[in-house]
Formats: structure tokens, C-alpha cells, sequence
């Protein structure tokens, strides 16, 4: 095992990984920027280092400073949280160049999942189902009718230079195909010079489910049961939850032995978590691979009982898993709330500033993973997370009523959060049913 | 502030200086002081000021206390010796000069190579384009030039000494 | 189930009873003396009344305003946490006649445990073991001898009138036996001017193990496993655990099985504690029940998954146990440290004051209880309890390394507390072994 | 302070002003006003004083802003009705008077059946001995004396008000 590790991230997830180093009695060695020079986290590691300016790209992005002061400091190995440089291949590959062991997949692994044509190649050599679309740029309507009466309708149509969702159309049928197919294409070039459209089938509603996944050196893999992370806004998690409310023992069977598959095909090691979406009909299509700890794993922890950042430092080190797929049981309902420094009455605009009131929540059931106490400053340089409130319980409706107290607890003065708006999604019919999609949030909480 | 003569401490290193930080932290001191000969002062207080307390385990901040400062043995490093110290200005003269910080974190090292002469000294004129040190990071040699016109009061750290982003490294008369 | 519950108690005990209520959808009515005037966790209730001034006996303890504030407040229960009225028989018996439910034992098992010698009489009957001795006054040596060797060496005689060590004596045979008798009587009579004296077995080194059981209106009950609390500084617990590290399966099953048999005996209900002395061959020995919920009881709550808190409350209003003794399983390893507001550098002193910096821990495994946040004020006048610091892990090893990360996390200014005390036991080499005994604090740590 | 003829109100029953302060919490309000006729007032800060509303939770105290009290219904006690309290002396001139607290938590009775006169009223002069008011506490009538000399200047509960330890009742003149 490790004796000494760098941690190269900030806030919640610097302490996540602090803590789990204490667990295992492994020496901590902090960087920092200079927005983060005063901030209250910093005691607990064993040592600290200054690497670079509030920016982070002269600072937690900055591989010659993190190098260097991994060096400096003499550890054996670098976590590198999420975010910032966690799925950076090329640092992954200098941190082996220096003898510097990368807590995280091999660099060829973070490259082939970076790559969404990669990945997705790989997700079907695995025999994963990947959304259904066409190869390249439909050349005429009657390939797009052709495909579309093949994959099945709905479909939509996007723009290949496209964004913001322009260049694009759902069709639900021939005649609205082809309309859109030529209002697609006559956008697309108008916005961006390229009338190059490509279909691909609409999923409709659907879940955001993902597999959390853990692999050792000799190739050894598990995975540790879903997260069901439906409730977005603006493709950024709000609150995630395990197990989905929408799988059940068949579809949690068959989408675990997918990801694994692809993993397993990209000689995956290390934490990793495969993305898919679910369609009402229990159908589920491969997203992307997350190669690195995610914001949510703690759920995952909680109904798993295992560790996952232990996991993941014992696997840099060599350890071999330490269980296998039957071992694996989930207990209970776990369900956690990104708590942001963000303004849910002003379009979630962040806030930055001094907290000068913390009352956190605790109790039976609750666990709370923050970097924040009473006097902390929010800097406004970096992601506006200031905690994860993570509720356990024997079911579903337990946990929803723990999360419900926990939340009514929670005050903090100083700056604004989305506690208020966690409130209102926890009172909210539809979620209490475990009824929701991705699509819920701009639905029911629509504030622009 | 009124002492004059305190001998100025060359910075010890950072692991070193941690542990006592951290020491001091447990124990809830305000100040600890390790003589040179072994002598030891400290002094607790019931509500410590944590910015300050950080501010100590980094800087390497004019002595402001009545005894010797934290290093407890006589430093190898070419500059900044306890023969020099001595001769350190007193604290109140220090106002008008300048800290010179380390724009990166590595490795520190007065000259090009160990047998070579430091790029500058105490007392050195030194002018935008001058050499200061080299910060060694990721086996890169980086040149550190000041950037301004002036005379090196003071060498803050030690050869081949670890240094942070926004450490000082030298004391600087600016030019007006 | 209530609608409206009034809590009759303060500080941790409270909060622990008002997240009890909130989950159950249950309105609060919190009482409070003028010392908890400002207390930042009355915030939590629905309504506060203040009962009267500081003075426990005048606000706490004063019936007569506890159940004005209960009918002026208009609930239908009140619950009395622990310590206070939680035992007080007359109160329950109050609490009927105004026809508000007394969440709690009925009053004549209160008043059943309440008295050690009813208390022995009842578990005697039961069948359950207790700790075997002369049944009153002894009249001379050589009945004192002839009962010793009956019970067995060593033995230990105590003064009938006595209390604080003086007129007893360890006898370890006959010679030291006679020696004692004589010199007990002497000293009893000086001290106390009453020479009485009576014999019991001598339980050297032993473990207090404890068994939570509940039980519902029906007669239903079910024992939760129980709780190792050796770790104690004259009488008063400081670290809790379950499962015991001294217990197997054959000695659980037993004491469990004589815990439910002395509260059946008394026809007990709702939450209890049935109290042990085990000794190192394994025998235990009955000392007493505590009627009510304990200060330990999450413990017990994190191993099984059960509220210990809820299901009071439940079974107060009539609820049915929603299981039965096989449905219980421990899972893992749960520890408590008692934070309280004393210097252990000053003999455990009590250190009333403004808590200036309150950093606590968190993230996985951990549990904190508490109504304390930064800028809390400490009264002088009731007990120092100001968390409970719960971790809870798959196996023991693990949860003291959990339990050491997050008492190294634990940052608290303004008050000296006990931190560095549990610090110390958690890197005590015979603690982690899981080889103590009531007498570990006093053999390791004295301070006086 | 500086306002005068404030309407006096008489306390709200305990439930409602509860509701009302806890939206105060929630809405970081410092300040909250319900006209009779329908209007309302709030105004937040960015940092409130915890005391300061917790406070107000409880206490009747003299109404400081310049709109009228919390109470939006003409209240149906035999005392401090709405039209008393205009003839409400001025916050300033309270200066020197003596709040008498409830010494129990309990119900307040004016008087010792529905029938009867109330013990005091406004501008009654009392004695040590004289009976204030009776609070009931667990079915029994608790006789409160004024355990002073002075008149009575204000009722500041209605009849049949729970209400809590430590809460004032009246307000006296107390004879020097």
C-alpha cells in the first residue's frame, strides 16, 4: 500500500479522498491555489503546497505544477478526484513517466472513452446496445425514411456541425420526416454553413441510469449496481439515487453485464461508471463511459457498503478485488442532493461568498460529505458544489422522508443554495413515485 | 517592533516546518520557538487566529518575538549562514522592500550547477533581464528573471530547497 | 399515529426525537428553560413554549408545567427523551390521567425498575442470572464463609448503608474473608454508624454488556442485539459498540433470550434496556433495566437499520412491531463516542462556553447526533453531552479507522471537549484488540 | 423610536404567530406586517439577527415600525380590543414602566368565572396582595399576585391566552 499520496483536486471531493488515505493510513500531501489559500479543508492534510494562482488552468490543471509539487513532496501516487485532470490521458501518462502512480484507469482507457465515436465503437464490439442512428450524413429522404422505418420512429434529426439545438427535429412519421429532414438541413445551413444532417432514433422520456463499476490490475471486474440520475438541469445532475426505481432484477442484470462488457473490451481498471439511458419500455442504450470517481458515487456506497475511493487507491496499489459480482447486494435506498452555491430563484446563478451560518443536517440515516463549516468562502473560480447530502433507509419512501427532514434542517446563511429547491422536488408527487425522466426538472421547475 | 539586530532566519524546509505547524496546531499554540541551542520557548493561547497561523507555516515572516527564530541548527546553504544573519537589517527597515515570489512550485537552486557561483547574492544589483535562480519542475530547468531593477536585500530560501507558488524567495530594494 | 407530540427534554435528545417526528409527519411542541432560550436548535420544532428558568427542578422536571405546556400546546403525546421525567412513574401515571400518551413504558414497569430490589425479584423469576449473593445482612463470619464458598470465590462485601468504596472488601478465601468481614463491619459502623454488611460475588474484570429490546401493546417483543459500553469513567458510559467483541452467537442468544424474559416478566412495552455485567468466562449477570431510550441506542440503530426513536413512537400510538426476532440481523459494526464539554486534561472538568469553531465530521460512515453548530452556547446547567459521534462500518477494524479519521476530522473552539480522550482510546492497543473491561478507563487513563 | 400613538395590539394565540415567524424564517424576513385590511409588508436582509426574531416570536413588544401590529382581525378579549389601543400610551413613555411576567406556563383568566369582572383592568391601582390574574396549570387555578405596588398600565394578553413562562402579562407603574 501507498505511504504518501497527492491529491490534486479541491473541496467536497479533496476531503472524500483525504478521508478515505486516513482510513488507510496513508500520508496526505494537499495542493492548492491561491483562492483556496485560507480555506478550512486544508488542516486536514498532513501537508499542503501552494502550486499555482486562482486560475485553474495555472493552477489544478496544470500538470508541470502538479508534477513538480508531487515530487517536491515525494508521494507515491496522485488522486486526481473528478474534474479537473482526472480524465486527462496525457497526465495520466506523465504521472507513469515521472513513477508516479495515476489513481484512475490506464491512459489508454481515458483516451478511448474521451473519444464518443471510440467509445461507442467499443461499447458495440461489446455487444452494448448503443442508440440506434444512421453511419454519417443522410444524402436523400429516402435513406432518413428508409432508416427511420427500420429503427423504428420516433427519430430525431441533427445537425452534424450542430449545438444548441438548432438543425434539429423529432419526427414521428414519413411526412414529418421528410419536412423536417429538408427544415433541418436549410437550418443547419443557414446557422452553420453545413446542411449536414444525421438521424438517430428519439429516445422518448427516458432515465438517466448509470453502472457503477470497479476493476483491479490482473483484470478482475464488479459492478456495484446502478444510480438512477434522471433529475438534471441542463445535463447537470441534481440528485441521484440507488437502486433506480425503474429497474428490476432482468434489466438490472442485463444492463450490469453490459457494462461490464465494455469495460471488460477496453481493459478497463481502476473506478469507472457506464452511462446509459432507459426508455419507458425497459429498452437501454449506452451513453458514455465516466473514467474516473463521479459527484454521485456515495450512493453507491451506501446501499453497496464498500468504499469506493478506498477501492480505488487499494487498486492503484496492486490489491487485487476483494469480492466478487455475487458478493455484491444492495441494501436499502440511498438518494443524495448536490448542494450548490447556487441561486434557484435567479435561473441558478452561483454565489459566491462568505458562509456565515452552517447548520448541517445529521442524524439516523444521514451522511453528509462537505469541505464547508461555519466562516468558509466560496471563491468564485471553481464549481459551485458545497455539499452532498446523502440519506440511507431500508426503502424508497424512508429515505424520501429522511431527505425531507435532513433538508428542513439544513440552514445555512451567507450565501444562497439549491436547498430550497431540493425541498420542492422532494414534495413533488411525481418524484415521491419515482415517475420522473430526464426531462423533469425543465417540466416542473421551469424558471426561465 | 522595536528590536533591532534579530538574526533573520533562512527558511527551513517545508516538511519540517509543517510538522511543527501542525504540532503547534494540536497543541494550540501561538508561538514556539526552538533556540539553537536547544532552548525552547512556547506560548498557548485559548483563541488562536487561523489565518495566522497558516500565514506562519508559509511565510517566512519577519520575527517579531524577542527570541531566536525557528531553526534550530546553523543552515549549510551558501547565503543567508548564521554568520550573515547577524547582519540581516532590523525589522523596521524592511518596509520599503520588496518580496520576490516564486511564479511556480519545484525545486530551488542559486546556480547553474553546484559548482558554479550563485546568479546573485546579498547586495547584488540586479536589472529586468537579470538571472535569479533556477526553479527545477517536471526536470525542467526554469529561469527565474526578476524582472525589475533593484539590490537583493535578502536570500529567503536555502539551495536546492522546495519552494511554492507565491513563496518568497528574495528580499528586493526596488529602484524608484 | 399523532399528530402532535410535545418533547419533554433538551439539547441532542430532543433534536434526536424532533427528526423522529419530522419523518413521521408528526408536528413538535419542544419545551425549553430560559438557559435554552436562544438555543439554535429550537428552530427545529414547530412551537416552543418556555416551562420555567433554568433550574432543572423548576422547568425540566416540573410536571405540572410540562403538562400545561402540553395541553395549552394541544398534543396528544409526549416524549420524555432520557433522563429528566423519562423515568419517573408519577409522571407517566400524570400523563394518563390528562390523557396524554406517555411515549414510554406503562408506569408500573417504570416503577418495577425502578427499584433494584423489585427489579432483582422480577428477573429472578424470570429465570435470568443475576449476580448471586447473601440475601440480607450478614449475622456472622461463618455464615459469611459458608456463603462464599456456595457462590464461589472471589467475593465482595459492601456496607447495607454504605456507597463510595468505604465498608468494602474483596475476599479472595476464607482468611481474607473473615479479615474483611470484621473490618467492613468496623469501617461501616465509623462511617456510617450502621454495621451492617452483605456479601456478593466479586465479578473481576467484567464487560457491561446491555440488550435493547421494544416491545408494542400487544405484548410483542423482539430484543435489537446489544451493546458493549465497558468503556466508562466512573459509571458513566463513554464509548459504545455493537456487536460486543466479546459475545458469540451461544452468549448473544442467551442474554438475549433472559432480556426478553425479564421485561415479559414485568409486562413491559415500548423501548428498554436490560443491563448486564458479563465476566471474562463468559457468565453474565443481570444488574438492571433502563426504561426508556438510552443515550447509546444508535448503535443499535445503525446495526439492525431499525429507528429505535420512530419505533417508540409508533408503538406508543398503538402500532403493531413490524418484525419478529428472526427479521433481526446486525450488520457490521457500529461505534459511539459522547462528546461532551469537558477537559479531560482537568479531570473531565465541565466546560460551559460559546463554541466559537464547530468543524465536524463527516462523509462515509459516520453518524453525528447533535443540537450544537458554531455560536451554540453551553449552559452550565445541565449535562455536557454535546454529540454523539457514530460510526458505523462492515467489520470493527474498519469502523475504528473511521472512527480515528473522524476524531482527528473533529474540530471544536471555545470549549475544551473530550475529543482528545476518545483519540486516545482509539489508539489504544488493548481497546483496538477488543480486550476491556469496565475498569479499562480508570487502569489506563487516570488523570486524578 | 420617535413615533407615537402606535396602536397597541393585543397578542395573537400562540399557534398563528408561530406560523407567521417560522415564514419569517423561511423567507429570511426581518420584517412582517398583516393590516386589517388586508395589506401586507415584508422587507428581508441579507443577514438577519437570530435573537432579535426569536424574540419577537414570543414577546409582545412595542410595536417599532410605522404600519400597524401583526393582528389582522379585531380581537374579541374583553381588554386591549382595537379601540383601546389607540388611547395606547406611547412607546416612549414605557420607559419607566415594569413588565409583570407569567411565572408559570399555563392559560390566562382575566377573572374567576366568564360572569365576573375582570381583577384588573386598565388604571387599576394594586397592591403585594392583590390578585392579577389566575393561570391555569393542569386543571389548577393558580392565583397570581402582583407582589408590588403601582397601577396597571397595559393587559398584554387576552383572556383565555396560553401562554408561556417568563412572558409578560402587564405592564405596571411601579410606585416608588
Amino acid at each position: 500500500m501507498f505511504r504518501r499520496i497527492l491529491i490534486a483536486n479541491r473541496g467536497e471531493i479533496a476531503v472524500r479522498v483525504l478521508r478515505a488515505c486516513r482510513e488507510l493510513n496513508i500520508e496526505t500531501v494537499l495542493v492548492y491555489s491561491e483562492a483556496d489559500r485560507n480555506a478550512q479543508y486544508l488542516r486536514l492534510a498532513d501537508e499542503t503546497i501552494c502550486i499555482g494562482p486562482p486560475m485553474s488552468a495555472k493552477s489544478y490543471l496544470d500538470i508541470p505544477s502538479i508534477i513538480a509539487a508531487a515530487e517536491i513532496a515525494d508521494v507515491e501516487a496522485i488522486h486526481p478526484g473528478y474534474g479537473f485532470l482526472s480524465e486527462n490521458a496525457h497526465f495520466a501518462e506523465v504521472c507513469h513517466e515521472c513513477n508516479i502512480r495515476f489513481i484512475g484507469p490506464p491512459p489508454e482507457a481515458i483516451a478511448s472513452f474521451g473519444d464518443k465515436q471510440r467509445a461507442r465503437a467499443i461499447a458495440k464490439k461489446a455487444g452494448a446496445p448503443t442508440v440506434p442512428g444512421s453511419q454519417g450524413i443522410l444524402t436523400s429522404e429516402e435513406e432518413a425514411i428508409r432508416l427511420a422505418r427500420e429503427i423504428g420512429f420516433p427519430v430525431i434529426l441533427k445537425a452534424v456541425a450542430g449545438g444548441g439545438g438548432r438543425g434539429m427535429r423529432v419526427a414521428h412519421n414519413d411526412v414529418s420526416l421528410i419536412n423536417g429532414f429538408h427544415q433541418a438541413r436549410a437550418e443547419a445551413e443557414a446557422a452553420f454553413k453545413n446542411a449536414g444532417v444525421y438521424l438517430e432514433k428519439f429516445i422518448e422520456r427516458p432515465r438517466h441510469v448509470e453502472i457503477q463499476v470497479l476493476g483491479d490490475r490482473e483484470g478482475n471486474l464488479v459492478h456495484l449496481g446502478e444510480r438512477d440520475c434522471s433529475i438534471q438541469r441542463r445535463h447537470q445532475k441534481l440528485i441521484e439515487e440507488s437502486p433506480s426505481p425503474a429497474l428490476n432484477p432482468d434489466i438490472r442484470k442485463k444492463m450490469g453485464d453490459a457494462a461490464l462488457a465494455i469495460v471488460r473490451e477496453a481493459k478497463y481498471e481502476n473506478a469507472g461508471t457506464v452511462e446509459f439511458l432507459l426508455d419507458p419500455a425497459g429498452n437501454f442504450y449506452f451513453i458514455e463511459v465516466n473514467a474516473r470517481v463521479q459527484v454521485e458515487h456515495p450512493v453507491t456506497e451506501m446501499v453497496t457498503g464498500i468504499d469506493i475511493v478506498q477501492e480505488q487507491i487499494r487498486i492503484a496499489a496492486g490489491e487485487r478485488l476483494r469480492f466478487r459480482q455475487e458478493d455484491i447486494v444492495l441494501h436499502g435506498c440511498a438518494i443524495e442532493c448536490r448542494i450548490n452555491a447556487e441561486d434557484p430563484d435567479a435561473n441558478f446563478r452561483p454565489t459566491p461568498g462568505k458562509v456565515t451560518t452552517w447548520m448541517a443536517p445529521g442524524g439516523p440515516g444521514v451522511r453528509l460529505d462537505t469541505h464547508i463549516s461555519a466562516g468558509a468562502e466560496i471563491p468564485p473560480n471553481y464549481d459551485s458544489l458545497v455539499a452532498k447530502l446523502i440519506v440511507h433507509r431500508n426503502n424508497r419512501r424512508d429515505a424520501i422522508a429522511t431527505m425531507r427532514r435532513a433538508l428542513a434542517e439544513f440552514h445555512v446563511e451567507g450565501i444562497k443554495t439549491t436547498i430550497p429547491f431540493h425541498r420542492k422536488v422532494f414534495d413533488h408527487a411525481d418524484f415521491i413515485a419515482g415517475d420522473v425522466d430526464t426531462g423533469f426538472v425543465e417540466r416542473h421547475f421551469s424558471m426561465k | 517592533m522595536t528590536k533591532e539586530n534579530q538574526p533573520k532566519s533562512a527558511a527551513p524546509d517545508l516538511g519540517r516546518l509543517k510538522k511543527l505547524v501542525n504540532l503547534m496546531k494540536d497543541a494550540d499554540l501561538v508561538e514556539l520557538e526552538i533556540e539553537a541551542n536547544g532552548s525552547i520557548r512556547l506560548r498557548r493561547r485559548e483563541e488562536r487566529i487561523r489565518e495566522a497561523a497558516q500565514h506562519v507555516a508559509w511565510l517566512p515572516q519577519p520575527h517579531s518575538g524577542g527570541a531566536p527564530p525557528l531553526v534550530p541548527s546553523a543552515s549549510a546553504a551558501p547565503a543567508t549562514a548564521p554568520g550573515d544573519a547577524a547582519a540581516a537589517p532590523p525589522v523596521d527597515a524592511r518596509a520599503g522592500l520588496t518580496e520576490f515570489k516564486s511564479p511556480i512550485v519545484g525545486t530551488f537552486y542559486r546556480a547553474s550547477s553546484p559548482e558554479k557561483e550563485a546568479f546573485v547574492d546579498k547586495g547584488s544589483r540586479v536589472r529586468p533581464e537579470t538571472v535569479l535562480c533556477i526553479i527545477e519542475a517536471m526536470k525542467v530547468m526554469n529561469e527565474i528573471r526578476a524582472e525589475m531593477s533593484g539590490e537583493i536585500v535578502e536570500v529567503l530560501v536555502k539551495n536546492s530547497q522546495a519552494v511554492e507558488f507565491g513563496q518568497p524567495l528574495f528580499l528586493v530594494r526596488v529602484d524608484k
